[in-house]
């Protein structure tokens, strides 16, 4: 097989998967084992299409052409891999896990939801390895609109107006904000390939080129920068797994690449040096990342404080991608993985103690950790990584993040980082400690243990890789150094 | 016989209708429509590849040479208009029978193809001709066929709105006529290439000036341009739901060829939109138009209604294209003329087959759509993202030109303009999609509608995606096109 | 001073309340315009002007007036005053038109240069029918009339589908009573009836030389059987023409015209060439003519009875009810 | 301007006609004198045309041996057909009255909005 058929089939297999999944409705089991061999061959596809791009195989497809100098075209660099790389590997645990939450929770429809999810998987993967800016957007809107029914799954009027603010938002900044830029570049350059140095340079003036910057920052919703972060605590009505793969991984992750994307291939770093006003970008960033910790910090939902949490972390990424320097750019590609692993851990987890024992406030949580050791202690690896704190992922990134800011004597990066590492610790180190060292409030009606094995298995899983990053992340590393300076 | 393909085009339907009459049994009329208007989309096709291969065609009636006689021109504009509408015609056709069964009472049935198969060659007379009077004559061929079909709706409020249509699109009518009448009186020849010629003569005159207002006000009734668009929610919201899809998809598009016919060939670019400030005049109300109707579809608890004003928004996003009078907003009218009748087409037809189900189109009928309907669901889901304009609809497609033309301009508002516009789709497409999703169906269990509605529906929301992704016929032939009347290119 | 009168008329129907009077004033407003054609040497247009507007149209809004009411009421329309400003705007834009229009009976005007003159030079030679009022409509825009055909066609159509009663609805209403009993009147309509077909013929036939054709024909053949219906009862009048006899007719009226078309092209020559029908061009164009008036005249006169039925049967059944 | 008006009053008096017309049509609430207003409305614009084709000290265009002006056949014949279709209209507009009249028993605009409004 080679790389390229290694590429179309990364694209194909997950859409396959989906109709394959929505015709074996009646047979939950087979059901299961096809949601299950999807996600696992998808996994070996992009471990192929990585082999293929580090050995130097040539890797692009193009399926159509739809206007004059565009088509809806594919090809990879590290970012893409790496995205690709988290999306379909989480994929395999989510999966394990989301068979065990939908039936332990007793949820209904649950053909839609699968069927759904690998259709989400599949517009992740056509953002992951688009070639152009026009590709990943419709792929984009593909991940926004199969996301919906997972979001509204319950159909109760909360899920209903839930999802009418979640597509209300990401609707409406797509059209409003990023399909004018996107038509703007299109109309300055008559391109949208994503190419090595960015494309604008020579086309835009600053001032011109400030505007377009926002466009995309707003327009690009999925990545949750503020204002247009209210569709992500909105979105946390969906049942967990949805969350934890889609909201923690998948769609947010869609965005902030997008915003690297765009930064690196269409602006191109030393463009964006020159433009006055890239650093109001960075303020934003920073203002996000403080104010959604701090409104963490009053959230007494887990869900939604892990939501807010995630905004500001996010932001880490954008931050760090608009500071503009080598090192930050790196850190910015290594924090999507980071916070991938060890946010999709703090959700199973959620979802587990949900599953296990109804519950999903913070203030329920005291003395938790008894019943439940191994999720609470996969919890607890999670939030440290969120903190930053060795050996965890999250350690890494922002490690590299503020290495970024020294390159750059940004002070205004590294007093953020600062601060909003002690808002972490504040509001995660509390709940770790009261589950583990509290005394329960009360005894349960039903005495419980843990979450159906399966659940537990995955989040094992994937705090287990939040550990792993820590010590071998050097392959990811010099993966993606090529995004500055080309190939290491 | 390849060379009386204009005609033929033309006079397929045109000759059928009185046989349908005299067919009787409406099954057989049916049958005999359908394969009639294939008939003519296959010759529009061919047409349309004719013109492709060869350039302008021109086909001497009565073997008299214009301008003496009239002549039928083809070029690619209008090639390309009669494909849309032949194609728009057929497909609606194949659904006809079974909600025509239901809707129209069974004496009526035969007029009803009858008085179709006018309407469809009276509006492909329009487009074919070369001959500003016979624009006329033809225009009032579909016109009062639109009237009486129309008013065969079950609704008594079908009458009063068919009439106040046959009142406006009389008027708007008689203004053509009024304008044809003073552009003879200065040139003495009725052959619009002629026109173009001779034109440029006398086109200081306050005549030629007057002809040019009585022209754009009379085809902006027909195609209802804010605020001349009163008639249209009514007329399309009591008519029988095939003739809603069928006027909705086809009607308004000729009107705007039309304007575009006598905008750019023969008042001619210059003259237009250089002299006189029609720029500052259409888009405007375009832009009030688009705005003005897409809000008030949102809260319209009809949905037929509220397609309909959808109709008036999607009008103005063509009129705006046309008033940038670049040949990129041209082009991008061009494309919306035929992407916006895909997506009509099958929205409507979708409705169609809801009210063929449910006995109505309110928003009640809708609730539990997804589960009681659920084809018919998808394919009103998949046309309303086409009319929101998502990437790989065409809707999309149009959407995109139109943006980049209004940038080549540099005119953000109204990009800005359009963008809204999208926004509030969202907003009364949501409302429906919401409804049919999360309702609870007043009978559950499925009831489908019969795949005779169905098919011609899929059919025209795979349209929707097909020319949204493969873009190389609407895009190539509306870029030609728009070239060619700026005064560039060869007309291929 | 037919100009003077015409304003009157205009102005006097604007005012006048009693719709009766306004549809007669209408009446009196088609025959003045009619007497203005003659002046204007348009005689074609002005028989048929008198034909439609003083005789059919005043008729449909006649029996109209019997099913809606006489009076209007007083209210006048909600856009009273933008419909005012608006007729202001339209006739300033008319007023600017003028302005450089030709003076009126120019010879040197545009519209008498360019195409026209051709028809009168050598409409003879090419058609050999001395009114070229004729061999312009029936040939050189032979196909504008094959539409207006259609135009007529359709409203027919259009009429029926609106009025019509289905067939079980009809057989429950019983006849109506008729002026049969009026002998007077029926010896009259004896004689009147035969001698208007005999003229519908002549004026048929004769339109290649004078005044006349299809259209008029057909009217003319029309009023006579509608004065028949009206002296001798709609029901004795369906049993002489069958109503589904006249659709029939109305349809193949038009496909007669439309087939001349398609055999001039099965000839290989255009749609509508005459030339295709006969070795010589004159003849071609002879038969072609003829044929197609026959067309427009048997549409033309099924349609007309058509509507007049359709109304009427109407009127009958409100008067039933 | 002695001379304009001389030589154009013809087509303002015209004008003044459609004008009555045409202010029918929009001012007036009776559907059938609606119809009427229409009817004058398209005749003025015939009278219009008609016009446009007399040519001065023409004769009908019927050819005749020794006559040698002739009016404008063309307007005539485009007329033949325009009085052709305003005849059509007015037949279907009266067929719709008669049906509004039927259905909502009433020809007045001002009633049919009300009537329309309460179902």
């Amino acid at each position: 097989m080679s790389a390229n058929l290694a590429l179309i089939l990364a694209l194909i297999v997950p859409l396959v998967g989906t109709v394959v999944i929505a015709l074996l409705g009646r047979w939950p089991n087979i059901r299961e084992a096809a949601t299950m061999i999807t996600a696992i061959s998808l996994f070996a596809c992009v471990i192929r299409v990585l082999i293929g791009y580090t050995s130097g195989e040539a890797i692009g497809i193009e399926v159509v052409t739809l206007y004059e100098g565009l088509s809806i075209s594919f090809n990879t660099e590290p970012l893409s891999i790496l995205f690709a790389m988290i999306a379909s590997g989480l994929w395999i645990v989510t999966s394990v896990y989301a068979v065990g939450y939908m039936r332990g929770a007793g949820e209904k429809n649950q053909t839609r939801f699968f069927t759904c999810f690998a259709l989400s998987i599949f517009a992740a993967m056509g953002v992951a390895f688009s070639a152009n800016l026009l590709t990943l957007f419709i792929f984009y809107e593909v991940l926004t609109l199969a996301t919906f029914p997972l979001v509204t799954h319950k159909g109760d009027d909360k899920a209903k107006a839930g999802g009418r603010t979640y597509l209300g938002i990401l609707m409406s900044t797509s059209i409003l904000f990023l399909l004018p830029a996107i038509i703007w570049v299109y109309a300055l350059t008559g391109t949208l390939d994503f190419a090595q140095g960015g494309i604008l340079a020579g086309t835009i003036g600053p001032a011109a080129s400030t505007v377009l910057l926002a466009l995309f920052l707003f327009g690009v919703a999925k990545a949750a920068v503020m204002p247009v972060h209210s569709w992500l605590p909105a979105a946390m009505v969906a049942p967990t797994p949805v969350s934890a793969l889609l909201h923690a991984v998948a769609v947010v992750k869609a965005g902030v690449f997008t915003l690297i994307k765009v930064v690196i291939y269409i602006f191109g770093t030393e463009f964006l040096i020159d433009v006055p006003l890239e650093s109001i970008a960075v303020y934003i960033a920073g203002f996000t990342i403080v104010a959604a910790s701090s409104i963490a910090l009053m959230q007494t939902n887990i869900k939604r404080l892990l939501a807010y949490s995630t905004i500001s972390q996010l932001s880490y990424i954008v931050m760090a991608t608009m500071a503009l320097a080598p090192f930050s750019e790196v850190g910015a590609a290594m924090h999507i993985a980071a916070h991938a692993f060890g946010k999709i851990t703090l959700f199973f987890a959620a979802g587990a103690i949900y599953v296990a024992a109804k519950k999903t406030e913070v203030g329920q949580l005291n003395g938790i950790g008894r019943r439940m050791p191994i999720t609470m202690a996969a919890f607890a690896i999670g939030a440290l990584s969120m903190i930053g704190v060795p050996p965890t992922a999250g350690f890494v990134s922002k490690w590299f993040i503020i290495a970024g800011a020294y390159q750059l004597e940004n002070y205004f990066v590294l007093a953020v980082m600062v601060v909003v590492t002690a808002l972490n610790a504040a509001y995660f180190l509390p709940i770790i400690f009261n589950a583990f060292f509290k005394p329960e409030d009360q005894a349960p009606a039903k005495p419980h243990g843990e979450a159906p094995w399966t659940m537990v298995a995955a989040l094992a899983t994937t705090a287990a890789l939040t550990l792993l990053f820590f010590l071998f992340n050097e392959p990811v590393l010099e993966l993606e150094y090529s995004i500055v300076g080309g190939k290491s | 016989m390849l060379a009386h393909l204009p005609i033929l085009q033309v006079i397929l339907p045109f000759l059928a209708a009185p046989i349908c009459l005299i067919l009787r049994k409406p099954k057989l009329a049916w049958l005999f429509a359908l394969i009639v208007s294939a008939a003519a989309l296959a010759v529009s096709g061919l047409l349309l590849q004719q013109v492709y291969a060869g350039g302008v065609i021109s086909y001497e009636l009565g073997g008299w040479a214009p301008p003496w006689g009239i002549e039928y021109r083809i070029d690619l504009l209008n090639a390309y208009v009669l494909l849309v509408v032949s194609s728009l015609a057929t497909i609606v056709l194949l659904g006809a029978h079974t909600s025509v069964q239901k809707e129209i009472e069974a004496h009526k049935q035969t007029w009803f193809y009858s008085l179709y198969l006018l309407c469809f060659a009276g509006l492909l007379g329009i487009v074919a001709t070369g001959d500003a009077f016979n624009v006329f004559v033809f225009l009032e061929i579909s016109s009062l066929s639109t009237y009486a079909l129309i008013a065969l709706g079950r609704d008594r409020r079908a009458l009063w709105a068919a009439y106040q249509y046959l009142i406006m699109g009389t008027i708007g009518a008689t203004f053509i006529l009024i304008g044809i009448g003073f552009l003879y009186m200065m040139t003495g020849t009725l052959n619009m290439n002629d026109l173009a010629m001779r034109i440029d003569a006398v086109e200081s005159t306050t005549t030629v000036l007057a002809a040019f207002g009585f022209i754009v006000v009379g085809t902006s009734l027909k195609l209802a341009l804010f605020p001349l668009h009163l008639w249209l929610p009514n007329a399309y919201t009591y008519a029988p739901s095939m003739v809603t899809a069928f006027i909705a998809a086809t009607a308004t598009k000729v009107a705007v060829y039309v304007l575009i016919r006598f905008l750019f060939t023969i008042f001619g670019e210059s003259y237009s939109f250089g002299r006189h400030p029609l720029a500052e005049i259409l888009i405007p109300l375009a832009i009030i138009g688009l705005l003005s109707a897409s809000t008030v579809s949102i809260s319209q608890p009809l949905i037929k209604r509220m397609l309909a004003y959808s109709s008036v928004a999607q009008i103005g996003y063509i009129v705006l294209g046309i008033g940038m009078g670049s040949a990129l907003g041209l082009t991008a009218s061009l494309l919306h003329v035929f992407n916006h009748a895909m997506m009509k087409g099958g929205l409507f037809l979708a409705l169609a087959a809801v009210t063929y189900r449910m006995g109505g189109s309110e928003i009640g009928h809708m609730r539990g759509l997804a589960r009681t309907m659920p084809l018919t669901f998808w394919a009103f889901v998949l046309g309303g993202l086409s009319l929101i304009g998502v990437p790989l609809t065409v809707g999309f497609v149009s959407k995109w030109y139109l943006i980049l033309a209004a940038i080549e301009l540099g005119w953000w508002p109204i990009v800005i303009v359009v963008l809204v516009g999208s926004l509030l789709a969202v907003l009364y497409v949501g409302r429906v999609v919401e409804t049919g999703w999360f309702g609870e169906p007043e009978k559950p269990g499925r009831n489908e509608a019969p795949p005779s509605l169905l098919i011609p529906l899929w059919i025209l929301i795979a349209a929707n995606f097909y020319f949204g992704i493969d873009t190389r016929l609407t895009i190539g032939v509306a870029e030609n096109a728009a070239a060619w009347l700026m005064g560039g290119g060869s007309g291929l | 001073m037919l100009l003077f009168l015409l304003i009157v008329t205009a102005f006097a129907i604007a005012y006048t309340k009693d719709l009766f009077a306004v549809v007669m004033l209408a009446g009196i407003y088609g025959l003045l315009s009619a007497s203005f054609f003659v002046a204007l040497d348009a005689v074609d247009v002005a028989f048929t002007e008198a034909a439609v507007g003083a005789g059919i149209s005043p008729l449909l809004m006649l029996a109209t007036l019997g099913l809606t009411g006489r009076f209007q009421t007083q209210t006048k329309s909600r856009f009273y005053l933008l419909g005012f400003a608006l007729v202001v705007l339209v006739g300033a834009l008319l007023m600017i038109g003028t302005a450089d229009m030709p003076a009126f009976g120019s010879v040197d005007a545009p519209a008498q240069q360019h195409v026209a003159p051709r028809y009168i030079e050598k409409s003879y030679e090419e058609i050999a029918i001395p009114n070229v009022v004729t061999s312009v409509l029936a040939s050189y825009r032979g196909f504008d009339t094959l539409g207006e055909v259609a135009v007529i066609f359709t409203a027919g159509l259009g009429v029926l589908s609106l009025l019509s009663i289905s067939r079980k609805e009809e057989e429950k209403e019983g006849g109506v009573a008729s002026m049969y009993e009026h002998t007077i009147l029926r010896i009259v309509s004896k004689i009147l009836i035969p001698a208007m077909l005999i003229f519908a013929l002549y004026v048929q036939f004769h339109g290649e030389y004078g005044p006349g054709g299809g259209f008029q024909a057909g009217v003319i053949f029309a009023a006579a059987i509608i004065l028949y219906s009206i002296l001798f009862g709609l029901d004795v009048a369906k049993r002489v023409v069958n109503e589904s006899v006249l659709q029939i007719l109305a349809a193949l009226g038009l496909l007669l015209y439309g087939s001349v078309g398609v055999v001039t092209m099965l000839s290989g020559k255009n749609f509508l060439d005459y030339n295709a029908l006969a070795e010589d061009p004159g003849t071609g164009q002879h038969i072609g003519i003829i044929v197609i008036e026959l067309g427009v005249g048997i549409t033309v006169a099924a349609v007309m009875i058509l509507i007049f039925f359709a109304f009427s049967r109407r009127m009958d059944r409100e008067g039933g009810a | 301007m002695i001379e304009q008006l001389l030589s154009h009053y013809n087509y303002w008096v015209v004008i003044i006609l459609m004008m009555v017309g045409f202010y029918i049509v929009v001012a007036q609430g009776n559907l059938v004198k609606k119809v009427v207003g229409l009817n004058i409305f398209q005749t003025s614009v015939f009278i219009f045309y008609i016009s446009v084709g007399k040519v001065e000290g023409g004769t009908a265009p019927i050819l005749v041996e020794g006559v040698d002006v002739y009016s404008n056949p063309l307007p005539h014949v485009l007329i033949l057909t325009a009085i052709v279709v305003g005849i059509a209209t007015t037949a279907l507009a009266l067929a719709l009255v008669i049906r509004i009249k039927e259905a909502y028993g009433s020809v007045e605009e001002s009633e049919l909005q009300i009537r329309d409004q309460q179902c």
